[in-house]
Parts: C-alpha cells; structure tokens; sequence
C-alpha cells in the first residue's frame, strides 16, 4: 500500500508492472490513470494540494478501499504543480483476488479523490485562467458507495 | 491563536494563505463572521458558505463543528482532485 | 484499437504505457490484468480457443465497446496455451474522454470475455487436471450490460 | 459434408478436435441426434445440452439454429475466458 504526492512525473508503465508483479496472490489487477485532456484550447493546468492533509486523506481513503474489498494490495500517485496537455496527473492501482473488487475499489478511490482529496485545478488558456468547479455529478458518484 | 489557511479562489480573494488569528469564536461559523467584519476581501471569499469547504487540523468538518482545541483551520472551494 | 491473441506473454508496463501515450484526446485511462492465481496447490493452467473464432470474437465485443462508451481507443490481448501461476493471463485497456466511460467499457470487456470469448482453461493440480466450471455470477454479470 | 469441431472436455470425451461429417440434419438438435447415435462417447458428450454451447461459422447460436449453408459447426462447454 503506498500513496504518493509529487509534482514528479511517473513512469505509468514501469509502475503498474511493479504493482502487479508485486501483487501476491492477486488474479485481476485494475489501474486508472488521469490525463490532462488537451480540449477547449487547453494550454497548461496548476494543480494546487493542502499539503498537511493530502497524504493523509489519501491514506484513509486507501486504508478503506484495502479493507473494504481485502485487497491484495492498492497505489496512489497523484501529481501537484504545473502540468501541460496530455501529462498524467494521477494514477490509481488495485490488485484483488476476484475482478470486482478490483474494479470497484478502483472507481471508489477515484470518487472519493475527486471529491474528498484537497486538491484544486486551475486551468489555463489563452483567455486566461480559471479554476475548475467541482461538478455534481462527481458528488453524486459518491452516494453509490 | 489559530493557523488558518486558504486555498484556490479563496487564497486568491483574501490575498494570502495563511495567517495566525486570535479568536474568540466558539464554532467555524463564528470564526467566519469575524473573519467578514474584518475586510471586505473576507467577506468576498465567504459570501456563498455553501460554495465552501472546511477541515479542522486536516480533516474535513463542518462549519457549526467547534474550536476548542483546534490549532489549523482551512479554508477551500470544493475538491477537484483526480 | 488492437486484438491480440497470442502464447507469448506480454510486456503489461509497455503496454499499458504506449496505449495511454497513444489515446490522443482521452482524460482517463483504465487497464485490467488477469493473473493465474496461485490458490489451492495449483501447479499451472492451460487455456485452450477456438482459432478460427477467437479473433473474431474479441473484435467483434471490442467495436462494441468503442461505439457504445465512444472510446478514444481499446486494446485486448489475451493468450493461451501453457500458463505457470503467477503469470498474466490477458489484459484490456480503454482509453474515453472521461472516466466512467473508460470504467464501464472495461467491465464491459471483462464480463463478455469471461462469458463470450471462446477460452477454456483447465487448470492442474498435483491431484491431477480439471476443466475450470463456468461460473452463474459470470453470466449474471453480463445481465446489467 | 461439414466440418465439426469440439473443444475442451467435449473434444476430450469424443476423443477428436474435428471431424467431416455427412449429414441431412436440418438443425444443430438434429445433427446432436445424429451424432448421438453413432457411438456411446457422442451420447456421454451431449447428454446434457443445457451444459453445451454451439457456434456455426464461429458465431454463437443455438440448438434450433438451421444448419442450411452451414460449413463448419463447433460444440464446447460454456467458455471461461478472461
């Protein structure tokens, strides 16, 4: 179990195969990765964190989904500062015995990343900047858990 | 005293992220009403409490939670994470 | 979007890397990996398919799921043959704009594959060989698609 | 004539992955009636349809399915990919 905040890039490849190669017992490994997706005129994105709470928040939220769905094993990366269009931003990984619990510890950990981790994004473009709002329906994802 | 912090928007309307408050202010809500007598910029960045977040020392609380023994407060717009 | 059917095993980390660096447009990435699960004194499997079938097959679930999650891109690989546990069975990965979509398109994958692609495997023990059952919850699954 | 092929503990118990078989069956029951008939093995494989599955030109169909035109037909066990 390791959550990592960074402003680093991350090797995606080399992460999800030590993930799983280290994922004893597991039969279905699950990963999410998030791109800064390049539309709307997109140029670049800051992304903002609290960095007293987020390692922390982070944990708890990984803490519950091992316990939740006896994982095998489960990884955040998540990236702060300054990235550009097409960058990843974040990356989750599950390793389970069984593929629905991998799948759904997976989508649980990025609702609640999405709406419950401190993070904030700004996006620029040539217009200018401005902050993402949080939408609803991200919110609303978190009921079903 | 108090640590209190702001992040996004609300960094940006008060102008700073952090400072050290002296308060006498029983709960959150308390605390920002003192805060919006303050300035304007304050009153600014907590017009639409709802539009708001608060954690007490790094976890997420709500603004009727009291202060008592709470050395960090912050302040933020909802999370966009992910 | 690439089908593979193959008895070599795959390089997961590259995969799941130029897949993502190739998504031009997507926001969320999701790959899954299916692993022999060493449970139970299992001493190794063998997947056998129907060669004229399988290809087919898996192309004709994938379309399926680039047109219905309007993907960016799909990849399938899966082998067959002689597996030891431990080893990787097959993966998928979805590429989509955002990352229900790129969520619901791999579970969708999964539960067709499980149920609709033509693999058989049998797995040994030191008691001796046996055909793995089909399971109801695998066809159950297929229900909410 | 068409080719008939069998899989896993199908092909196991008829003992041969495929097959060329001369037939005037108008479906796949009664290519499976026919088959049944030959040998003991044929019975022992189809002796619980409910437990089988068949494709015809490597598509999925079922057991009423017309074998008019029909060049190569297939009988397995329910798959277990994934």
């Amino acid at each position: 179990m390791r959550v990592s905040v960074q402003s680093e890039p991350f090797d995606l490849g080399a992460e999800v195969a030590s993930f799983t190669a280290g994922a004893a017992g597991a039969g279905a490994v699950v990963s999410f990765t998030g791109i800064v997706r390049p539309d709307g005129g997109l140029t670049g994105m800051e992304i903002e964190h609290y960095p007293g709470m987020t390692g922390k928040a982070i944990q708890a939220i990984l803490a519950q989904a091992v316990d939740r769905w006896k994982l095998v094993d489960g990884l955040v990366i998540h990236r702060h500062g300054r990235l550009a269009p097409g960058e990843t931003i974040m990356m989750v990984a599950t390793a389970a015995p069984h593929r629905g619990d991998a799948f759904a510890a997976a989508e649980f950990l990025m609702d609640y990343l999405k709406s419950r981790a401190p993070f904030w994004k700004k996006e620029s473009r040539d217009g200018g900047e401005s902050w993402v709002a949080a939408k609803d329906s991200d919110e609303d994802a978190l009921k079903r858990w | 005293m108090i640590d209190v912090l702001y992040f996004a928007w609300v960094r940006e309307r008060i102008g700073l992220p952090r400072e050290r408050v002296e308060t006498g202010a029983a709960t959150v809500a308390g605390l920002v009403k003192e805060l919006c007598a303050r300035e304007e910029r304050y009153a600014a960045a907590f017009a639409d409490i709802s539009a708001l977040r608060v954690a007490l020392d790094q976890e997420l609380a709500d603004f009727d939670a009291p202060l008592a023994g709470v050395r960090e407060v912050a302040f933020f717009p909802p999370m966009t994470g992910g």
